[in-house]
C-alpha cells in the first residue's frame, strides 16, 4: 500500500505546498499582495487591494507629515537655519518625474485596450524614468557633496538629504514594482479583463507611482521654501 | 514589553486568528504580506535580544528613550551605546511590520466581510481590531520618523533632538540647535495612541466575552463602537498630557487636560455598558468570563487613577511616580494582558480543538487577579508618597530608604512572585490540553459568532468553500419565543419563529 | 464562584479604599504655600473618584453574585441598552471629569501662568550626571555667563565660569545644597548640563524637568523650616537613582549665615 | 524579446545609479588610515644593571599659590562623615606648601623605544576612600592590572574617559569584590571619574617603560634604573600643562632636572 493511500492530504498541506511556490516576490516598497491568480482558492476582491494601498499611502503620508513637523519645530527652536540652495538638476528630475506619471497612464490605457506593445513600451519608459529620477536625485546629493553641503552640516541640509532619501527609497519600491509587472507583462496582458489581478497590480502600482510623484512636488516645494 | 507584547499580541495574535472568521473570510486579506509582518517583528525582536550579548550592553534609557540621554552615545553611560542604537534599529524594523500588518487589518475589515454583515453587524472585537489597525497605521508612521532623526542624530552626526553646549563627563558634545522637546511631541504622539492599541483589543474581547457568557446582548452596542472611534479619535489629540512637568509650553498643557479628561468619557460609557450586560443577565463564570470580570474591575482602578493624572496641578507632585506606574500597568499592562487571558481561554478550543481544564484556569485567575492587586494597588500609595519611578536602588535617597516605604516593595515583590508562579499554571494548562484536552464541540460556549460555525479547529480555508451569509446582529441572546438562548449570525430569519 | 467573586472584589476595593484613607501612606507634609491648594484639589478628586470605584466595582460584585447562573431555567433579560441611562451617564461622567480639571486650572495658573512674586530671590537649579549644582547670583544679583568649555568637575568649576574675565561671575556662588531662607518667594532656573533631569521637592508638590538648552523658570515659597530632598525624577542614566541633594529651609538670619559661609568657599 | 530589452534598460540605470551611490559614499567618507608606528621588529637591547642612573628633582611653582578649593560633598553625606568635619580639597591645581606641586607625572617620553619590559606582575592599586581617588595620580605599564578597591560604605562608579584605549564604566558597591582591568596601549594621561561623586578624579598614565614618577607633597620626584642615553623627559600635570626637556644621562649618572610652571 502505498503511504498516499494511508494518509489522505490535508487541505492545508496543499494550499502551503502553494504558498512556498515560486511568488515573485518582489512588491518591496509598496502594499499590494502579489495577485496570481494560479495560488488563490478564493478570490480576495480587486478593492482589497485598492484598500491596502490607500492605508500604506495614508501610513507614508503620515511619516512624511512627522518629518514636515519636525522640520518646522527645528526650525523654529533655534537660530542656525541656514537655507540649502538647491541643486538645479531637481528641476530636471521633477520633469522627468512627472513625465513618467503620463507614462505610466498610457501604459495604462495599453492595459486596458489589451494593445500589448503599447502597454510593455510605456511601462519600460516609466521604469526607465523613474530609474532615472533617481539616478538624477543621486546627481543632486553629489552637486551638495561637491559643494561641501553633507548630511550634518545644517540642519536644513539635514532635512535635504533624509527627505530626498526618503522619497527616494519609496519610489525605488515603485521602480522594483514596475521591473515586476514587466516581468510579468505577457501574463498580466492574457487576463486583463476587469477585476483581473493582473490589472489590479497595475492599477494599485499607478495609484503609488502618483502618489510618489504628488509627493516629491511636496517636497520641493518644502525644501524651496524659505522659511 | 510595550512593543513585543502588548502590541502584537492583542491585534496580530487574535486578530490573525479570529478576525477572518468572524467576518467570514477564508483568510486576511493579504497573507504573504501578513507572513512578511510576522517575519520583519520576529527581525525587530531578535535585533533587540542580541544586546543582550554585546559589549556595550542592553540599552537603558526605557521605552521613551529620551534625548540626549537616547542621542548622544557612549559618554551618557553604559547602556547607551551600541545597545541604544540597535533599539532604534528594532523599534523601526517593528513598525514596519507593524505597519504591514495593520493595513492587512483594514483591508480585510473593509472588503473582505461576508454578504450581510455589514459593519453594525460586526462582532465588538472586530471593531476593536479594526480601529487599533488605525491607531497603528497613523502612529507608528511617526514612530518610525522620530527613530530616524534619533538614529541620524546617533549616526549621522545631525542635531535633530540634540541642543547646543552639552558637556557630558566634562567632555562637549559636538551638536547644536537641537531640541530634546521635538522628540518627546513625536514620541506621544505615536505613544498615546500605542496605549489604546494595547488595550482596544481587550476591550473588544471583554464586551464579547461578557455578552456571551452573560447570555445577554450587549449593552448599547451601538455606545460601545461610538465609544472606541471616539477613544481612537481623541487618542491622537492627548499627546500632551505626558508632558505636563516637560517645559512645554503651560498653555498647551492646559488644552491637552481637557482632551484628556474628555476622553475618559468614552472609557466610562464601556464600564458602564460592561455591568449593564451583566445586570439581568444569566452569568456563566467559565475561565474567559472570569478573566472579563478581572478586567471590567482592573480597568475600573486604572481608569479611575487617570483622573488624577490627567490633571496638570495633580501631575505636579504625581508625574512620573509611582502612581503613574500603578495607573498605567493596571489599565493597559494588566488590563491587556486579562484580555488576552480572556481571549486565550475563549479560543483555544476554536483553535486546537480541545477544551482548556476549568479547574486550573480558574486557579490561574484568581492567583493572577489577587496577585495583579498586590502588586499594582500599593504602587499608588508609593506614588503618594513621592517615590519617582525607574530608580535602580533605594539607597541613594534618605526618604525612600526607610521602613515605612520598604515594607510596601516588599510586599509587592512577594504579589509578583505569586503572580509570576500562576504563570506556570497557564503554561501547563495550555500544553497539558493542547495534548490532553477533552475534544472541544463546534460550539462549546454557545456563542453566536461565525467562528462557531466552524469546526474545531477551523480547516485552512475557515469555511471550507462555504460562503456564510449573515443575517443578524451578533450577540442575539435570550431572544424571546427563540428555541435556544442564542441565534447564530448566519441563521437564517426563519429559525426566529420557530 | 459567584459569591466568590463578588466578596473579593468587594474585599479589595475595600481594603485599599481604607488604605487611602488612613492616610498611612499619604502625601508627605506639606511646606510650600501652592501645596495646601493641590492638596485640597488631590482630596477633591480622590473623594469623587474614590465614591465612582466603590461604586462601581460593588456593582461589578454585584451583578456578578445576583445574576450568577444558578443552574436553573431563568432566561436573560432581552435588552439592547437604555439610551437614557447611556445619556445621563455619559453627560455626569463628562461634567465631573472636567469639572475637576477646571477647578484645578487655579492652581496650575499659579504656578506657571503668573510669574514670581517681585522680589523673588533667583537661584539657578542645574543638573547633570548625577548630580545637583546651585547657583546663588552674589551682591550684584546677577548671574554671569557659563562656559561650556571651561566646564570641569575635577576643579569644581562645575559651571563653567570665568571668574577672572567675567565681572558678573566673580560673586556668583555654587553650592551643592539648595538653601532657601522661609516664607520668602523664590524663583528657580532650571538648566541641564548634559541629559533631561527633572526637579521634585515632594513637600513643595513642585516638579519640573530640567531639559537641556532651556532654561526654565518656576517659583514658591517655603513655609515651614528644615531639611528636604531634591530627587531626579527623569530618567537620567545609571545613576539616576543617586541623584539627590538636601533643600533646606532656613530662617533668614540663619541663611545670610549659611550664604557667607559658601561664598567664602568659592 | 524586446521585452526582455527594455527590462534591462531601465534595471541598468537603477544598478548605475547604485554603484554611482556607492563611489559617493567612499568619496565622502575617506578617512586618514590608521598611524601605523614605524618600528621594526628588532630585537630588544638588554638593559646592564651595573651602568643605570637616575634622574632627581623637584616641580616648582611660580606665582601666587592659588587658595585650596574646598569639594562640596553634601549630596552624599557619607562622603561628607568620611573627613569628620575637615573637609576636603580639590587636587587638581593644588600647591604644596613649600610652593613645590605635587601630583605630577614625569615620565621618560622618548629615548626607551629599544627597550621592551616585561607586564610586571604586581597590580598597580586604586582606592577609593572619603570619596576621592588614592593615588591621585597613578602610572602603571601597558597590560599591567589595576586593581580598583573601594574603601567607602557607599557605591561608587568608576569611568575611565580614555582617547586611545576602550571606555569603559562600572558601579561598584561597598562590599563589591575588587575590579580589575588593564589598558592596552600608552596614553598620557586617562582621566578617571566618578558619575556618582562627579568630583572624585583620577589620572591614569600607561606606559610602555617603567621610568616615571609622581611628585610628592614636597614636589620632589626620582625616575631609577635609567640605562644610559639620551632622554626626553616629560612632566604632565592636570591644570598647569605639560612641559619637556631633554636630558642625557652617562652610566651610573646621577642628573637632576628640574620643572617650573606658571599659573
Amino acid at each position: 500500500m502505498s503511504p498516499e493511500v494511508l494518509t489522505p492530504v490535508r487541505p492545508e498541506e496543499v494550499a502551503l505546498d502553494k504558498g512556498s511556490g515560486p511568488s515573485g516576490g518582489g512588491d518591496g516598497g509598496f502594499g499590494g499582495d502579489s495577485p496570481d491568480p494560479s495560488e488563490r482558492a478564493w478570490s480576495v476582491p480587486a478593492r482589497a487591494y485598492r484598500t491596502g494601498m490607500y492605508m500604506a499611502l495614508a501610513a507614508i503620508t503620515m511619516l512624511f507629515a512627522a518629518f514636515t513637523s519636525a522640520m518646522v519645530v527645528r526650525h523654529g527652536v533655534s537660530n542656525d537655519w541656514a537655507h540649502t540652495t538647491l541643486p538645479r538638476v531637481l528641476w530636471l528630475n521633477t520633469a522627468v518625474l512627472l513625465a513618467s506619471s503620463a507614462t505610466l497612464e498610457l501604459a495604462k490605457r495599453g492595459l486596458w485596450s489589451n494593445e500589448s506593445r503599447r502597454f510593455i513600451v510605456w511601462l519600460d519608459v516609466t521604469a526607465a524614468l523613474g530609474a532615472t529620477f533617481i539616478a538624477g536625485q543621486l546627481v543632486a546629493w553629489k552637486q551638495l557633496a561637491a559643494r561641501g553641503v553633507y548630511l550634518a552640516t545644517n540642519p536644513s541640509s539635514s532635512f535635504f538629504y533624509l527627505l530626498t532619501a526618503a522619497h527616494g527609497l519609496h519610489l525605488l519600491g515603485g521602480v522594483i514594482a514596475l521591473l515586476y509587472l514587466l516581468l510579468r507583462a505577457r501574463r498580466i496582458l492574457a487576463h486583463s479583463g476587469s477585476g483581473a489581478p493582473g490589472r489590479t497590480a497595475v492599477e494599485v502600482t499607478a495609484i503609488y507611482w502618483h502618489f510618489m510623484d504628488a509627493l516629491w512636488v511636496y517636497i520641493l516645494i518644502l525644501l524651496m521654501t524659505r522659511m | 514589553m510595550v512593543f513585543f507584547v502588548l502590541t502584537t499580541v492583542p491585534q496580530s495574535g487574535f486578530g490573525n486568528f479570529a478576525l477572518p472568521i468572524q467576518i467570514g473570510a477564508e483568510d486576511m486579506a493579504f497573507p504573504r504580506l501578513n507572513m512578511l509582518s510576522f517575519w520583519t517583528t520576529f527581525v525587530g525582536m531578535a535585533v533587540l535580544l542580541s544586546t543582550f550579548f554585546i559589549s556595550d550592553g542592553p540599552p537603558l534609557s526605557g521605552w521613551t528613550s529620551y534625548p540626549p540621554l537616547s542621542a548622544i552615545g557612549k559618554a551618557t553611560g553604559p547602556g547607551e551605546g551600541l545597545g541604544q542604537t540597535l533599539w532604534i534599529v528594532s523599534i523601526a524594523i517593528f513598525c514596519v511590520g507593524s505597519l504591514l500588518g495593520s493595513l492587512n487589518f483594514i483591508a480585510t475589515t473593509l472588503d473582505l466581510r461576508a454578504r450581510g454583515l455589514s459593519l453594525m453587524r460586526l462582532p465588538l472585537t472586530c471593531w476593536a481590531w479594526f480601529i487599533t489597525a488605525v491607531l497603528m497605521l497613523l502612529s507608528f508612521a511617526v514612530l518610525f520618523a522620530a527613530g530616524v532623526l534619533l538614529l541620524l542624530d546617533r549616526v549621522g552626526g545631525t542635531s535633530f533632538f540634540i541642543p547646543a553646549g552639552l558637556v557630558v563627563n566634562d567632555q562637549m558634545v559636538n551638536h547644536a540647535g537641537g531640541s530634546p522637546l521635538l522628540w518627546q511631541h513625536l514620541f506621544w504622539f505615536f505613544g498615546h495612541p500605542e496605549v489604546y492599541v494595547a488595550i482596544l483589543p481587550g476591550m473588544g474581547i471583554t464586551s464579547h466575552v461578557i455578552s456571551t457568557f452573560s447570555r445577554k446582548p450587549i449593552f448599547g452596542y451601538k455606545a460601545m463602537v461610538y465609544a472606541m472611534c471616539s477613544i481612537g479619535f481623541l487618542g491622537f489629540m492627548v499627546w500632551g498630557h505626558h508632558m505636563f512637568v516637560s517645559g512645554m509650553s503651560p498653555y498647551s498643557a492646559f488644552a491637552f487636560s481637557v482632551l484628556t479628561m474628555a476622553i475618559a468619557v468614552p472609557s466610562a460609557i464601556k464600564t458602564f455598558n460592561w455591568i449593564g450586560t451583566m445586570i439581568g443577565g444569566k452569568l456563566r463564570l467559565a475561565t474567559p468570563m472570569l478573566f472579563a470580570i478581572g478586567f471590567v474591575s482592573l480597568f475600573i482602578t486604572g481608569g479611575l487613577s487617570g483622573i488624577f493624572l490627567g490633571q496638570p496641578a495633580l501631575d505636579l507632585t504625581l508625574h512620573d511616580s509611582y502612581f503613574v506606574i500603578a495607573h498605567f500597568h493596571m489599565v493597559m499592562g494588566v488590563a491587556a494582558i486579562f484580555g488576552m487571558f480572556a481571549g486565550t481561554y475563549f479560543w483555544f478550543p476554536k483553535a486546537t480543538g480541545r477544551m482548556m481544564n476549568e479547574a486550573l484556569g480558574k486557579a490561574h485567575f484568581w492567583l493572577t487577579f489577587v496577585g495583579a492587586y498586590g502588586i499594582f494597588m500599593p504602587m499608588h500609595y508609593l506614588g503618594l508618597e513621592g517615590h519617582p519611578r525607574r530608580f535602580s536602588a533605594l539607597t541613594g535617597v534618605d526618604f525612600l530608604n526607610s521602613p515605612h516605604l520598604i515594607h510596601l516593595h516588599e510586599f509587592m515583590t512577594v504579589s509578583a512572585f505569586v503572580t509570576a508562579g500562576a504563570q506556570l499554571i497557564f503554561l501547563y494548562n495550555l500544553v497539558y490540553s493542547w495534548l490532553r484536552g477533552p475534544k472541544a464541540s463546534v460550539n462549546p460556549w454557545e456563542a453566536t459568532t461565525l467562528e462557531w460555525t466552524v469546526p474545531s479547529p477551523p480547516p485552512f480555508d475557515n469555511f471550507a468553500g462555504r460562503h456564510p451569509v449573515i443575517h443578524r446582529y451578533p450577540y442575539e441572546f435570550s431572544v424571546p419565543g427563540a428555541a435556544s438562548d442564542y441565534i447564530m449570525q448566519d441563521a437564517p430569519e426563519e429559525t426566529k419563529a420557530k | 464562584m459567584g459569591l466568590a467573586i463578588a466578596v473579593v472584589v468587594a474585599l479589595i476595593t475595600l481594603i485599599s479604599t481604607g488604605i487611602f484613607l488612613s492616610h498611612h501612606w499619604w502625601l508627605p507634609h506639606a511646606i510650600s504655600t501652592i501645596a495646601p491648594a493641590i492638596d485640597r484639589q488631590f482630596t477633591l478628586t480622590f473623594v469623587s473618584t474614590g465614591i465612582i470605584f466603590v461604586i462601581a466595582q460593588l456593582a461589578l460584585a454585584y451583578a456578578v453574585w445576583r445574576f450568577r447562573d444558578g443552574g436553573d431555567t431563568r432566561r436573560a433579560a432581552y435588552s439592547h441598552g437604555n439610551t437614557r441611562w447611556e445619556v445621563v451617564w455619559t453627560t455626569a461622567a463628562a461634567i465631573l471629569f472636567i469639572g475637576l480639571n477646571l477647578i484645578g486650572y487655579q492652581i496650575w495658573a499659579s504656578v506657571h501662568f503668573t510669574g514670581p512674586e517681585p522680589g523673588a530671590m533667583q537661584v539657578e537649579v542645574w543638573g547633570e550626571q548625577f548630580n545637583w549644582y546651585f547657583r546663588y547670583p552674589g551682591p550684584d544679583n546677577r548671574f554671569g555667563p557659563t562656559h561650556p568649555e571651561k566646564m570641569n568637575d575635577g576643579i569644581g568649576n562645575f559651571l563653567g565660569l570665568d571668574r577672572s574675565h567675567d565681572a558678573d561671575s566673580k560673586d556668583d556662588i555654587v553650592t551643592a545644597t539648595l538653601a532657601v531662607p522661609v516664607n520668602r518667594e523664590v524663583e528657580l532656573v532650571l538648566r541641564s548640563k548634559d541629559v533631561t533631569h527633572s526637579f521634585f521637592v515632594r513637600e513643595l508638590r513642585l516638579k519640573q524637568d530640567l531639559v537641556p538648552g532651556l532654561e526654565i523658570p518656576i517659583h514658591f515659597m517655603a513655609t515651614e523650616t528644615g531639611r528636604y530632598e531634591i530627587v531626579c525624577s527623569q530618567l537620567c542614566g545609571l545613576g539616576h537613582y543617586k541623584m539627590r541633594a538636601y533643600f533646606e529651609v532656613m530662617s533668614q538670619p540663619d541663611f545670610d549665615k549659611w550664604l557667607e559661609t559658601q561664598a567664602a568657599a568659592q | 524579446m524586446t521585452k526582455h530589452k527594455l527590462f534591462w534598460l531601465p534595471m541598468a540605470l537603477v544598478l548605475a545609479a547604485m554603484v554611482g551611490c556607492s563611489g559617493n559614499k567612499e568619496a565622502t567618507s575617506e578617512q586618514p588610515a590608521p598611524a601605523t608606528s614605524a618600528t621594526a621588529e628588532a630585537p630588544p637591547t638588554p638593559i646592564d644593571p651595573s651602568t643605570v642612573g637616575e634622574i632627581t628633582g623637584k616641580i616648582s611653582f611660580q606665582g601666587e599659590k592659588p587658595k585650596p578649593k574646598p569639594i562640596m560633598m553634601d549630596q552624599d553625606p557619607v562622603c561628607v562623615r568620611a573627613h569628620q568635619g575637615k573637609g576636603a580639597s580639590f587636587e587638581d591645581g593644588e600647591v604644596n606648601a613649600n610652593g613645590t606641586l605635587p601630583n605630577a607625572f614625569v615620565y621618560v617620553k622618548a629615548g626607551a623605544e629599544k627597550y621592551t619590559f616585561a607586564t610586571p606582575t604586581e597590580q598597580a592599586v586604586l582606592d577609593q576612600k572619603g570619596c576621592m581617588y588614592i593615588p591621585h595620580v597613578l602610572g602603571v605599564l601597558v597590560g599591567q592590572d589595576v586593581h580598583i578597591v573601594s574603601s567607602d560604605p557607599t557605591t561608587h562608579n568608576i569611568h575611565p574617559m580614555p582617547k586611545d584605549n576602550r571606555e569603559w564604566n562600572e558601579s561598584q558597591a561597598p562590599g563589591a569584590p575588587p575590579i580589575d582591568k588593564t589598558f592596552a596601549r600608552e596614553e598620557i594621561m586617562i582621566p578617571v571619574k566618578c558619575n556618582q561623586h562627579n568630583w572624585m578624579r583620577a589620572y591614569i598614565g600607561v606606559m610602555k617603560n617603567p621610568f616615571f614618577a609622581v611628585s610628592g607633597s614636597d614636589g620632589s620626584f626620582t625616575i631609577k634604573g635609567l640605562p644610559p642615553g639620551d632622554y626626553t623627559i616629560g612632566a604632565w600635570t592636570a591644570t598647569f600643562g605639560e612641559q619637556e626637556q631633554k636630558v642625557t644621562v652617562g652610566p651610573k649618572e646621577k642628573k637632576t632636572v628640574d620643572f617650573a610652571f606658571k599659573s
